[in-house]
């Protein structure tokens, strides 16, 4: 079988996380298993800092990235991505009760993870009034939030959805407003040209056909997110 | 009394190992580094003199994370770059572990070849000529009589510049290896007590550091046999 | 035809910069033969004996070790040796006793003088620790074999790097004022050694401050004046009565 | 390779290299200040009095710098009394937590400096200070310090460089030093070659001018002080 | 009842480990006394100059400065001082110049010499300043009040140290060898000025080995041996008969 390798963050519960013995589990990771034995690929799951993940593709440290990565013109330019395998949008989380005015963040103190969506986001509609903050890791957002170093954190729904369930910190955080940019559509990143983008896209209907995709989400989240 | 690592201390302990494996292979690949640059600098060769001193300005003046960075997503592209010269175009892999041992060895090398440079030079010249009036060629007497007292000279500096390393290893974990550090990072990520992993981090460095005082000053003494009246 | 002499010198000349130590010097020496070269503090001894085994490279003159000539050709500033292999055999063959001891300090006594023969020469190990051991009692101090240089005394020091010297069978052995790094009181242990050795019928060359050492065991005394053999000949005529003013004048300061 | 990129966002790069300049001389000044106490208390031959500056020095120069920028800026965050504490305002900022973590850090390798150059000082001079009657606070203040001071420059220029090397450390924090800055525009153009390597310049530039005013220093100083030096292991 | 003497040691007594140095010394030294210390090397003829200003904590014994006794307090190994502001207080009032002068070198000659008076005594700073540049006069070395101590010779620097000694206008000087970390063709130099400081009429203690000096200067000469005062008295007596056989024996190989 062909030799694939596969990254993916694991910062970003549920989607990609590092369990106790050091293996990735997630969302994410039952998808490429998943993929992976409908490809009959011999498969290895890596880890990589998010902010590396792309340019790792590119120098040929990995043949495909399944990290929730949404797919956006700008990173178009730098890879290929297969057919969504879930969407998602992005909202805004703050301290319950906080009086938040979404459409006047002017001085709001706002963080989110480097090079994602919401980064870009943030970068291209608030960079000159509020003071935008950008971490390493999702996680590290969180912990500042908590901390009380942000007033506001813009990331992906879902895995904030998770957060929110999980993490304790349910009573004291909210989501502020709807959830915006719905159009985002996570996929699978491959390097401009290659062949591996049709078979995980062949390898994705089928899961979706069969149920397997199905039990994946109903693993993490009680509705659809396809 | 033990103190609650939530289930992580064995996993502590794996990116204890790692580091150890990391900071002893880099510097293994820094002393060999630094003995080069080190004749290379005191070579008669312009060239080579030059070569020794871009490299020891280079590394000393950039930042060791930023080497670690430059490696890491550097030198792949440029050795498939001079590979695709000679017609082959596989994946040549450099994983976070040999990214890790060349950035820390080539930055280990430029001080060692200083610390070096320093050792060479305080060997008296009646030293190398009591070897030359015997017959010896130039080979051996570097092997045999000047080395083992460059060694010994040179050990309290390469000391300290391993104690460095030790700690540079912690940079690698940026570009994602399970060193201590980041298997810190991921406990905490996973219980959100940072101050309890971050602190146990530090003792184990501080474990690490003892213990390679510890055996540094051993070869110290091993080396020091017999240099003292007594 | 006789035999060749074991050590020939032709027309040495060394320069260093613009300054010019050696003016064209020849010197023979012969089995058995011991020469003293006396001369005041720069007037080339050290430079003289240092460009017989190439320590220091000659910038004119021929080199020949029994009949054979040292192959010679011009570097950027001086000859250079222009077969390698030649010259170290010829080093092997030639020992070279230094004014400041240069022992290896990492090395015990004993592997200070094992040293060579075993790593250069390559001889069996036990004969070379035989023969050392019997060279360290010649000299006197086979008690001290398993210390290290430095916790020796310098008289102690220099009969080690005799004894290093001799443990390489040299035919001719070369010395730079062996005994003037030394307290007066050690002195005397090392000509002692030397006088051993003078009367074995080794072949030297001796560069020596200790006129009465130089008159008593030499069979030659060379006196160089300004880079050049100023005066030439047997101890009694060169202490006795020396042709030049300069070698008279010397004499007559260091008695 | 695309150097265009490197000239397109050379401005960005630039507002970095001043944050880095900002954190590195604000370090170096504070971590001069607090050296000196522990330098003198290490100095200390009270067994009471030395052993606190011992462990602290022992601490900072023991552990990587990224875990006490972690420890200062995740860690001490976590509690809640830091949090309801009046230094919260200064905490809160990754500025200061740098600014903290890395005086911290360079106070504990200063310190070690100054003890090497305190102890490098020939016992004779002290002695020609106790003849003469001096107070230990005169004999410090007259003589050790403006001793010391001579005497540290070179192994305090070269802890000046290893810091400005240490404050890339404050791109894991949030800050857009220079080093951040360089990841932050990665994250957009991805062109990690280019842009790392454009950042690499500006710190060598950066080390080379620092290392040319120490020498010029130097130079100057040592006209007349014959060089003494001073046995301080290096810095991770 | 007479006037006390300006200096007393009784029974000083100082051990290093389980080495004793000094087995109880006892002088006295009134004003305008010259006191010279003769011994062979090691028999703490330092030890007990250094005693005296506590550059080294006697292990017993009392010192008296003007009939005031040093008070004294037993610490870990050695009696300390037990009232600071009385030691420094006297240490203000007790010149000592080093055999290696311990010039600090990083203030001038001037400022050398006006850091005691200046910054210990606290006198006005015009009035220092021209107390030392008459030092410097006295001493021979006023045209180099801007050097650093670094580029003057031995000699000089030790002149200097003398006249950092004299600002402090100290009832009594010690001196610890002051010349022999000096060349020869140097010494005369600083002991001339020690010789008109005997001829002002100075009170000081001179451990020294320059045997023709200390017979011409001194008021009286005392000889350690061991630890102890082997032979004392007049110069006349000392030199010329003294009743020790082993102060005859030092003596005679010293001169
Ligand atoms: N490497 C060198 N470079 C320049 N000049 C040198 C060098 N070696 C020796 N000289 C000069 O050559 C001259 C002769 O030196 P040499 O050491 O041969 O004298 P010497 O007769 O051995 O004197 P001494 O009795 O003091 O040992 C001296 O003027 C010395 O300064
Ligand atoms: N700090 C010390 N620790 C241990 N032993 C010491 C110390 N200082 C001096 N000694 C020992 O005390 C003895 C006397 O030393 P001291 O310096 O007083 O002799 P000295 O008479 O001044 O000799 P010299 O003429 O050589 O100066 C010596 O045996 C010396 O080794
Ligand atoms: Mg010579
Ligand atoms: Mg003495």
């Amino acid at each position: 079988a062909d030799k694939v390798r596969i990254a993916t963050e694991g910062a970003w519960a549920p989607f990609n996380y590092i369990d106790e013995n050091g293996k990735p589990q997630g969302f994410d990771v039952d998808i490429a298993w998943a993929l992976c034995e409908k490809m009959a690929a011999d498969c290895e799951v890596v880890t990589q800092d998010w902010d590396g993940l792309i340019p790792g593709l590119k120098v040929r440290k990995f043949d495909a990235i399944i990290a929730s990565m949404s797919i956006t013109e700008e990173r178009l330019r730098a890879v290929d991505f297969s057919n969504k395998y879930y969407s998602g949008g992005l909202r805004y989380l703050a301290p319950k009760g906080s009086n938040i005015d979404l459409n006047n963040l002017n001085g709001k103190v706002i963080g989110a993870q480097r090079a994602t969506l919401a980064a870009q986001y943030l970068e291209d509609n608030l960079m000159s009034t509020a003071e935008l903050k950008f971490y390493d890791t999702q996680d590290n957002v969180y912990l500042d939030l908590v901390a009380g170093r942000l007033d506001v954190v813009l990331s992906d729904e879902l895995p904030t959805y998770d957060w929110l369930k999980t993490s304790g910190n349910g009573d004291k955080f909210e989501f502020k407003g709807e959830a915006f940019k719905k159009e985002d559509e996570i996929g699978i990143a491959v390097r401009k040209g290659d062949k591996l983008k049709d078979k995980f896209n062949k390898a994705l209907d089928e899961i979706l056909a069969d149920g397997t995709y199905a039990e994946i989400n109903a693993k993490y989240f009680p509705f659809s997110i396809y | 009394m033990m103190i609650d690592l939530h289930g992580y201390g064995s996993q502590l302990l794996l990116g204890a190992q790692v580091t150890v494996e990391l900071a002893m292979s880099s510097l293994l690949v820094g002393l060999i580094l630094g003995l080069l640059g080190a004749s290379a600098k005191l070579s008669r060769f312009r060239l080579l003199q030059w070569l020794a001193n871009g490299y020891t300005t280079l590394i000393r003046g950039i930042p060791e994370l930023l080497t670690v960075l430059i490696i890491y997503f550097g030198a792949t592209t440029v050795l498939m770059g001079i590979a695709g010269w000679f017609g082959y175009e596989e994946y040549i892999e450099i994983g976070p572990f040999a990214a890790g041992v060349t950035a820390l060895g080539l930055t280990f090398g430029a001080y060692a070849t200083e610390v070096f440079r320093g050792a060479l030079q305080s060997i008296p010249k009646g030293q190398h000529e009591a070897a030359i009036a015997l017959g010896m060629g130039s080979m051996r007497k570097f092997y045999r009589i000047i080395l083992p007292q460059v060694w010994r000279i040179a050990l309290p500096g390469i000391g300290n510049l391993f104690l460095v390393l030790l700690k540079d290893t912690a940079l690698v974990s940026v570009v994602g290896l399970d060193d201590i550090m980041r298997k810190a990072n991921i406990a905490v990520n996973n219980t959100k007590e940072p101050f309890l992993f971050y602190l146990a981090a530090a003792f184990m460095y501080l474990a690490l550091t003892v213990v390679s005082m510890v055996v540094v000053s051993y070869f110290e003494k091993r080396a020091n046999r017999g240099l003292h009246r007594g | 035809m006789s035999k060749a002499p074991a050590l020939q010198l032709m027309d040495i000349h060394k320069t260093f910069g613009d300054h010019e130590v050696l003016k064209g010097i020849s010197l023979e020496a012969h089995d058995g033969d011991v020469i003293s070269i006396l001369g005041s503090s720069g007037s080339g001894k050290s430079t003289f004996l240092r460009c017989i085994n190439l320590l220091e490279n000659p910038t004119r003159g021929q080199i020949h070790f029994n009949g054979e000539q040292l192959k010679l050709q011009p570097g950027a500033h001086d000859l250079e040796a222009a077969d390698q292999k030649q010259l170290t055999r010829m080093r092997q063959r030639i020992g070279f006793v230094f004014q400041s001891f240069n022992l290896w300090p990492h090395m015990t006594i004993l592997e200070n003088v094992m040293e060579g023969p075993l790593h250069v020469l390559k001889r069996p190990k036990q004969e070379v620790a035989d023969y050392a051991e019997h060279l360290l009692h010649k000299v006197g101090i086979a008690d001290k074999k398993h210390m290290y240089p430095n916790q020796l005394s310098g008289g102690q020091q220099q009969r080690v790097a005799i004894a290093r010297t001799l443990a390489m069978d040299p035919q001719v052995i070369l010395f730079d004022e062996p005994t003037s790094a030394l307290d007066p009181e050690l002195v005397g242990e090392v000509l002692g050694v030397m006088r051993n050795l003078a009367e074995e019928g080794r072949t030297m060359l001796i560069v020596t401050h200790e006129m009465n050492f130089a008159r008593e065991v030499s069979s030659e005394v060379v006196f160089l004046h300004q880079g050049l053999v100023e005066e030439k000949g047997t101890p009694e005529k060169v202490f006795g009565a020396p042709d030049s003013a300069r070698c008279r004048e010397f004499l007559s300061s260091t008695f | 390779m695309d150097f265009s990129v490197v000239i397109e966002y050379f401005p960005r790069l630039l507002s970095g290299t001043w944050i880095t300049l900002q954190l590195v001389v604000l370090s170096v000044v504070l971590g001069g200040i607090v050296a000196l106490p522990i330098a003198l208390a290490r100095v200390s031959k009270n067994r009471w009095i030395n052993s606190l500056p011992f462990a602290y020095i022992f601490f900072f120069r023991g552990t990587p710098l990224l875990v006490q920028i972690f420890l200062v800026y995740y860690g001490a965050s976590q509690f809640e009394v830091v949090r309801e504490s009046m230094f919260w305002p200064i905490l809160r900022e990754p500025y200061w937590c740098a600014v903290i973590a890395f005086t911290l850090n360079t106070s504990a390798y200063t310190a070690e400096i100054f003890r090497g150059a305190i102890q490098a000082i020939p016992r004779g001079e002290v002695e020609a200070c106790m003849v003469v009657g001096m107070t230990k606070a005169q004999m410090y203040r007259r003589i050790l310090l403006p001793r010391a001071f001579g005497i540290v420059l070179p192994a305090y220029g070269n802890e000046i460089i290893l810091m400005l090397k240490g404050s890339a450390l404050a791109s894991t924090i949030t800050l857009l030093d220079l080093t951040g800055m360089a990841r932050t525009i990665i994250a957009r153009t991805y062109t990690p070659i280019e842009i790392f390597l454009a950042a690499g310049a500006i710190y060598l530039a950066i080390s080379i001018v620092v290392i040319y005013l120490f020498k010029l220093i130097e130079q100057r100083q040592n006209r007349y002080l014959g060089t003494l030096s001073i046995k301080v292991p290096d810095k991770g």
